[in-house]
């Protein structure tokens, strides 16, 4: 059979690091090929390397056989490559509709004709079932909407080769469905489409081939219905990986942590989005809030954390008020916080490592005496984390946080946030992006601290991180908690459900 | 630790320092070209002047540092607002309300004690001053204005309040500028002026200087090496994360910027009280010292340490270029060519590029085989240092 | 700069150094014999700077002497004796320094440099506080009786037909303030001989704050132009730039300052000048005769024509050379005291405070 | 009704090059390149154009050679912006510092070259521009009192340029993709926009306007150029933020602005504020008052340009 897209041999570095290092990569017209690989390996860069945004250093690209230069998106653009990218690449205050006609304009007398361009976007978006305003702002809409839009860039440009990369990492268990049905009918249309995810059960769903790379080396290509998720994420990582979490049933102590009656407006468009919303964290226990992304679990966090203020309710730990204590009584008093958002909230990307894992201490002794920093102390405790919780780096201590990889950033976090052995740790989505390695390590940490009898509050997206770890799943929908689960009873199809509205429960 | 040569030459701060001294290279050979185009014959004494003329003699070296003296604190006050992520393009405004405060307590308060008459006066000007960064501070952090366009706003309002103020309570009327300050709230020349003498004229030159040095030290060490500077920054870099992290961001905000106002105000000070003769005039043109602070802390990219230098090298070249006009050149070429040092001072990121690519490929081999070393060790190799 | 000097004949229009690397012939050793230092304006300021520097060039070029300029690097004493300094490195035997602002400088001067000659326009050597005043004889000053410049310009303005008039100074200092209270009481003269009855002629009375042309000084005049002023004395270098920007628009006049401004602007209605390049010259004259007026502070007004009108240039309407001789005369005479009884800048504390009876002055602060 | 007329033509001569600036400066920070160097441009921009003025107005009549002057204002606008463009797209260099070194250059090289070429810093010129009365449209009352009576070519210029920019910015592929590079360029980039280019033409949009700016603010209110805009670029920075980025809010900021400084400087002039006796440095003082108190209540939601200032990278994620 002939290939559509060959990727012969391709190298590309960066300033210190071979990305991609003699990559070749076939795909079958009318397949879903799915590339495989942990943080790193170099899935996205080669996909870049094809979509024209980055020049190989070697190797050469041939579209039916025949070689192409993609030296830009425009080449791509014309040879039918479309990309929905790992960091969705839209204007946030453009609407729907100027994000999809954006470098592809129609103009007549130098004014832009948006009529026509509504007209079969709107044709587009029914015709697979890709729901979207196309006069919304991009800001005002969903993380899975702003997914449909990229994807309907790349069928407004009549892209026939597709390439997904991690499309499934933002979306809820419905959505992810619904992207599967979406991908298999494009298939089905003779498109061909290149799928990276970390998600095993995935591949095993929808792909024919896959492809895997492990630090910027190509191990293999395996036909997915003859091969096992332990035999794919064996190759990934080159060990076994355990998929399952071991952990004892939880021996629960007091309550650490009450909410109570808390409500929260936007202060722009002063919609309700915490609503009365009441439960409690024990000791010993993982207690999940599930939910799909913008149903008020952020702000229902940075209420608890501190980061905002809600406009009704108390929130008590260790019995004690501190709904209007400021962020660093509330660390003091033993409250942990892995954000969401670590580039946002967690990390200094300027500061060091070792400036970053103080981030809440630099004041206590030993790092501080009189107004003056340890640095001594500082590094020397650094190293100790560093150490401790295996985080790599070029320059250890020393090393600037923006130039870490997204996995080693996480683990610094979470070893500060855990060696501050708080009584109550708030973790938000801690494994996005992770590789399963990482997901691993993370998991077993948060088991361990449990086990210790810590409180934790664990916020996700993630079903299987969600059933897997909590012991306890709170649902919250529209800034209401709709369910209280055991996730020894519930299945993950009833639990998709809850979050998605569809379905209330006994408040326990 | 031992100092390395080696290590230092590899060192960020080496590459920092050598990329700024190819920008001066350059602004000075563009600088020669331009005095070359426009009188040839005198171009080699006139350039020589820029290069040396700050040496020629006691007095001309004085002269370098009683002209750093203001923009030295006006860098800093920018620099200083720049590493904490702020943009403080307001210190004209504030280093002329800290000259009024000076002056005005200069003028009036004469009853004070000699010794401390102009310490007084000095204490006033950083008040001043950091009452003028405050509010564009407080705009900024409670109200999100845009402390750029606040600065420029504090900047016209603190030049009109500074002339009504003059006008109002210390006017010379027969030069329309302010009064002379008692010789009491003068700036001791702590003997400077017997040190850089030529002939019988002294430099300007006085205790000053080593106000603006301290100034810097201090700065240096506020920053680099206390719990408050780790907090500044975090804010400058992150605010977001600071807040995270339990800082009061607000209150970092506000203070940031009342501590480069209160930086600029005393700038303003060390001039109006240096005892050079010296007065506010009553013109509605803001502060050029203000501004001149800008390139100062940029050629330090921003470093306290690095704006002594800068400052120093800047007035440095203003002496030079006063004595240029002995060739016939007008003094402007040395705005020319602080200009264009400025502007490859921008490239400074490239540069710095460049030089550590170069430095590496002569290292090359060494690097291999560590490499190779740390290869066996360890799975991952993270972390890159670019 | 500021608004005081030079009697430069032609009204040309680039007034000052023409080509100055030529003309500032540089002798065989690369010296300079005539210096000028400008104080914070520029040699083409449209002022003392300028006249001064007018002066001082026409001669040296008349007699081939080696010449220059020299900028101080910022406006304080230090800097202009440093200046100083400099020039006198550069081989100057004579310096001329225009503007009061050297009055301190030229003080400490005069001793530290006793073979270096000065020529202080515009003031007298004192110490800082004014306690101590002293001219040696390496020094002249000369001052010029602004007042009676301005005298003929407000006499010259009401008896041509103004009756709305307008003062609008750079800043207030002496020989600025100098020509405004003549502009005042020329006028008063103007209107008392006509007969006029007391308010018919109003004087809006304003210092700008600066000497440069700025888009509020236009706005200030064409706001007083709208409101029915007819003729503006800008007295203060480039303020009178803007002025004239505003009477162009507003079809109004404007009086020029120092020098023959009539070139700049078809508004120009006259000049209050006074002679700065003229004594500039005259002085370097007597130096290279031999008769330094050291020690000495020569006062340049009507009896020595160290102040003028160019009628040659004027555009005025009724107000005829033969007006202008008779009124001349009386200044140079003296007669009923006109000239020596008028106020000057330190007889009353402002404008208003002029004894005026037929014109009102309306100060505007 | 005349002290209306007066102050509305009045206006125009703050607001005009504040309006014509600051939608310059628009185009540079929406394409992603923040532009501090505007000052410097006007200066350089004036001059070259009142160079070009001095020197031919004896041979060419009035209104031709002022649009020849504004051409040359505006081609040398776009001459020194280059090297603006040059280090912050280019270098990816910061984009502050190149500012600066350009405002610091701008006055010293007019006075160079001045004094090169006319041995004098100043540079006179004749104003042959002024329209006193625009044929039949100044006769229409009230309107023609306000808008077509002693004015200049370059007031409807400027509208000119307001309208053009509103269009362009919002109805035209090359304003989609100027603004997509402002906010996103890597997303600009991923669809085949050619992000260097789309830089560089901001920064030289922003340049002929800046250029253009410091002309028309010099011709109205003097008869010679000094090598200063008086801080009007910084203003215009003002006026941009105060408009948010948006051309029709920059007009009423600019609007507002030049408003505020016709009152302070002709209060004098004006009846009713003569007699109120507020000193002239408090009214002068107003513009700027207010400034800092509408926008400490307008600023809670700024609208940069996200990526404005941000040197792009395609490298960088
Ligand atoms: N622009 C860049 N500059 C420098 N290094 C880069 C750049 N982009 C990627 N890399 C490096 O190249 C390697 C491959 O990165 P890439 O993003 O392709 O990984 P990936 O397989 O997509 O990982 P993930 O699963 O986390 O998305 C990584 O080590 C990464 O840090
Ligand atoms: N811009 C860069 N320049 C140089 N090296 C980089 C850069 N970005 C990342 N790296 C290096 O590449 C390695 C991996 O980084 P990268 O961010 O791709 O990891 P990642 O696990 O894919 O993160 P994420 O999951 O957030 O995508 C790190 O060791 C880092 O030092
Ligand atoms: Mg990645
Ligand atoms: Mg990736």
């Amino acid at each position: 059979m002939a290939y559509i897209i060959e990727m012969c041999n391709i190298t590309k570095e960066f300033p210190g690091i071979v990305a991609n290092d003699d990559i070749t990569l076939q795909l079958k017209k009318g397949e879903i090929h799915a590339l495989l690989g942990e943080n790193g390996a170099g899935k996205s860069t080669l996909m870049s390397v094809l979509f024209g945004l980055y020049q190989p250093e070697k190797g050469i690209i041939k579209k039916n056989g025949e070689v192409v230069r993609i030296e830009n998106p425009n080449d791509s653009n014309r040879l039918g490559i479309g990309m929905v990218h790992q960091h969705f690449k839209l204007v946030h205050n453009f609407t729907v509709l100027e994000n999809i006609i954006l470098g592809a304009e129609t103009v007549a007398g130098g004014r832009l004709q948006t009529k026509a361009a509504a007209d079969s976007v709107q044709k587009l978006s029914e015709r697979y079932g890709l729901k979207v305003d196309i006069h919304a702002r991009i800001a005002d809409i969903s993380v899975g909407m702003q997914q449909r839009v990229e994807i309907l860039k790349m069928l407004y440009r009549q892209n026939e080769i597709l390439i997904f990369d991690e499309p499934t990492a933002v979306l809820t268990p419905q959505e992810i469905d619904e992207l599967m049905k979406i991908m298999k009918e494009l298939v089905s249309e003779g498109k061909t489409i290149l799928f990276i995810t970390h998600k095993l059960n995935e591949i095993k769903k929808v792909a024919d081939r896959c492809s895997v790379l492990r630090k910027g080396k190509y191990i293999g290509t395996v036909t997915v219905a003859d091969t096992s998720m332990e035999e794919m994420s064996e190759m990934m990582v080159g060990r076994k990986v355990n998929l399952m979490i071991e952990k004892n049933p939880a021996k629960t102590g007091d309550v650490i942590a009450r909410v109570q009656e808390l409500s929260i407006r936007n202060r722009l468009t002063h919609k309700m989005v915490v609503n009365n919303v009441s439960f409690e964290v024990r000791a010993g226990e993982i207690v999940c809030l599930a939910g799909i992304e913008g149903n008020g679990q952020s702000e229902l966090v940075y209420a608890i954390t501190g980061l905002l203020q809600p406009d009704a309710g108390t929130i008590e730990m260790n019995g004690e008020d501190i709904t209007h204590l400021p962020i660093r009584k509330r660390n003091e008093k033993g409250m942990s916080h892995i954000p969401e958002d670590r580039h946002k909230h967690g990390l200094v990307l300027d500061f060091n490592l070792g400036f970053n894992l103080v981030l809440q201490r630099y004041f206590r002794e030993p790092f501080q005496q009189s107004g003056f920093l340890q640095y001594d102390k500082i590094y020397e405790y650094a190293d100790e984390l560093i150490g401790k919780f295996d985080i790599r780096s070029g320059r250890g201590s020393r090393t600037d946080a923006r130039s870490m990889s997204g996995g080693n950033q996480q683990k610094a976090i979470v070893a500060r946030e855990i060696d501050r052995n708080p009584d109550f740790l708030i973790a938000v989505q801690p494994t996005r992006g992770l590789d399963v390695g990482a997901i691993e390590y993370i998991h077993r940490k948060l088991v361990e601290e449990r086990d210790q009898g810590k409180a934790i509050l664990l916020v996700s997206l993630e079903l299987d991180e969600v059933m897997n770890l909590s012991d306890r799943i709170l649902v919250i929908y529209e800034g209401e908690i709709v369910a209280s689960l055991d996730p020894k009873t519930v299945t993950v199809q009833e639990l998709g459900l809850y979050m998605a509205g569809s379905k209330r429960g006994e408040l326990a | 630790m031992k100092f390395s040569w080696k290590a230092y030459v590899r060192s960020d701060a080496f590459s920092s320092f050598m990329s700024s001294l190819m920008a001066i290279v350059v602004g000075l050979f563009i600088g020669f070209l331009v005095l070359l185009v426009s009188n040839p014959s005198q171009a080699v004494r006139g350039f020589g002047a820029i290069l040396f003329g700050g040496l020629t003699d006691m007095k001309n070296l004085g002269q370098v540092f009683y002209f750093a003296t203001p923009i030295i604190m006006t860098g800093l006050s920018f620099g200083f607002a720049n590493k904490t992520g702020l943009f403080n393009i307001g210190a004209a405004g504030q280093f002329i309300v800290g000259a009024y405060a000076a002056v005005y307590v200069g003028v009036k308060w004469t009853s004070l004690p000699g010794h401390t008459h102009w310490m007084v006066a000095l204490m006033a000007a950083l008040l001043a001053g950091a009452l003028w960064g405050l509010v564009p501070g407080i705009l900024k952090a409670y109200f999100n204005v845009n402390e750029v366009i606040a600065c420029i706003m504090m900047n016209y309002i603190g030049m009109y309040a500074v002339n009504y103020m003059v006008v109002k309570t210390v006017f010379d009327s027969l030069r329309n500028q302010s009064l002379r300050v008692a010789a009491t709230a003068v700036i001791p020349k702590a003997g400077l002026d017997k040190l850089f003498i030529t002939g019988n004229s002294p430099s300007s030159v006085n205790a000053g200087i080593f106000i603006a040095i301290l100034a810097g030290i201090v700065i240096y060490v506020v920053l680099d090496k206390t719990r408050f500077g780790y907090e500044l920054k975090a804010c400058g870099y992150n605010r977001d994360a600071a807040r995270y992290a339990g800082i009061n961001e607000k209150r970092s905000i506000v203070l940031s910027m009342a501590i480069a106002g209160a930086l600029a105000g005393l700038g303003g000070a060390l001039l109006y009280l240096a005892g050079a003769g010296k007065s506010i005039e009553v013109v509605d043109v803001l502060a050029i010292e203000g501004f001149n602070g800008i390139p100062v802390a940029l050629l330090g990219l921003s470093h306290p340490l690095g704006i002594l230098l800068s400052g120093i090298f800047v007035a440095y070249l203003t002496v030079g270029g006063f004595n240029m006009q002995l060739y016939n050149f007008v003094p402007q070429v040395i705005e020319i060519i602080i200009a264009v040092i400025i502007y490859f001072s921008a490239f400074a990121l490239l540069l710095k590029g460049f030089i550590q690519a170069y430095l590496k490929k002569k290292d090359r081999p060494l690097e291999e085989a560590k490499a190779l070393a740390a290869d066996a060790g360890s799975t991952e190799k993270g972390g890159g240092v670019e | 700069a500021c608004g005081s000097p030079a009697p430069a004949p032609a009204p040309s229009e680039e007034p000052a150094g023409e080509t100055e690397a030529a003309a500032e012939g540089i002798s065989d050793d690369g010296t300079f014999e005539l210096a000028l230092i400008t104080d914070i304006g520029t040699i083409d300021d449209k002022s003392f700077n300028q006249g001064s520097w007018e002066g001082l060039r026409d001669y040296a070029v008349d007699n081939g002497i080696s010449h220059k300029y020299y900028q101080p690097s910022e406006k304080s004493t230090d800097a202009y004796l440093s200046a100083i300094e400099l020039a006198v490195r550069g081989g100057a035997k004579v310096i001329v320094t225009p503007g009061f602002l050297f009055e301190e400088p030229i003080f400490i001067a005069q001793d530290q440099y006793p073979d270096t000659h000065f020529i202080l326009i515009d003031g007298v050597p004192h110490n800082e506080d004014y306690t101590e005043f002293r001219t040696e004889p390496n020094v002249v000053g000369v001052l010029y009786a602004e007042e009676q410049a301005g005298f003929l310009a407000g006499y010259a303005a009401v008896k041509d037909g103004s009756r709305s008039l307008g003062f609008m100074g750079g800043m207030a200092v002496p020989a600025v303030v100098r020509f405004g209270y003549g502009f005042v009481q020329g006028a008063e003269y103007a209107a008392e001989e006509l007969g006029l009855a007391a308010g018919d002629v109003t004087i809006n009375y304003h210092y700008t704050g600066g000497f440069d042309a700025t888009p509020e000084v236009q706005t200030l005049a064409a706001s007083w132009y709208q409101s029915g002023v007819d003729t503006i004395f800008a007295c203060g270098g480039a303020v009178g730039n803007s002025v004239m920007a505003a009477a162009e628009q507003a079809g109004a006049k404007v009086v020029g300052v120092d020098i023959d401004q009539s070139g700049e602007s078809e508004t120009v209605i006259t000049s209050a000048m006074k002679g700065l390049g003229a004594s500039v010259y005259s002085t370097l004259e007597a130096f290279y005769a031999g008769s330094f007026p050291g020690g000495e502070t020569i006062v340049m007004d009507a009896s020595n024509d160290g102040v003028a009108l160019p009628m040659a240039t004027s555009r005025f309407e009724s107000f005829s050379q033969a007006d202008y001789d008779a009124i001349f005369e009386m200044l140079v005479n003296d007669s009923d005291g006109i000239a020596s009884s008028m106020l000057k800048d330190n007889d009353v504390d402002s404008a208003g405070a002029i004894p005026t009876e037929i014109v009102t002055v309306t100060l505007v602060n | 009704m005349n002290t209306i007329y007066f102050l509305v033509q009045q206006t125009m001569f703050f607001s005009i090059p504040l309006l014509i600036v600051a939608l310059g400066g628009m185009f540079s920070e929406r394409s992603g390149v923040v532009n501090i160097a505007l000052e410097g441009i006007m200066i350089v921009g004036a001059f070259s154009g009142i160079l070009f003025i001095n020197t031919f107005q004896a041979a060419l009549p009035g209104q031709p050679i002022l649009l020849l002057a504004i051409l040359i204002a505006a081609l040398s606008g776009m001459l020194i912006s280059l090297t603006h463009a040059y280090a912050s797209v280019n270098m990816k260099a910061n984009q502050v510092i190149s500012g600066t070194a350009i405002n610091m250059f701008a006055p010293a090289f007019a006075i160079y070259v001045a004094r090169m070429l006319r041995t004098v810093q100043q540079i006179p010129f004749m104003n042959q521009f002024r329209i006193a009365s625009v044929p039949v449209l100044g006769q229409i009352p009230v309107v023609g009192d306000l808008f077509f009576t002693n004015t200049y070519l370059t007031t409807y210029l400027g509208f000119i340029i307001l309208v053009l920019s509103w269009f362009v910015l919002y109805n035209t592929r090359f304003g989609l993709r100027l603004r997509s590079c402002g906010e996103h360029p890597q997303a600009a980039d991923s669809v085949g926009i050619n992000v260097v280019r789309i830089r560089y033409a901001g920064v030289l949009i922003s340049g002929a306007l800046a250029g253009i700016g410091g002309l028309v603010f010099v011709i109205p209110t003097s008869t010679n150029f000094n090598a200063t805009v008086s801080g009007y670029g910084f203003l215009a920075l003002a006026v941009l933020i105060f408009g948010q980025w948006k051309p029709s809010r920059i007009l009423v900021a600019a609007f507002f602005f030049g408003l505020m400084k016709t009152i302070a400087a002709a209060y004098s002039g004006i009846p009713f504020l003569a007699t109120l006796g507020v000193p002239n440095d408090v009214y002068k003082m107003i513009p700027y008052l207010t400034t800092l108190v509408v926008l400490a209540f307008t600023s809670k939601t700024s609208q940069a340009p996200k990526a404005a200032g941000v040197p792009y990278d395609k490298g960088s994620r």
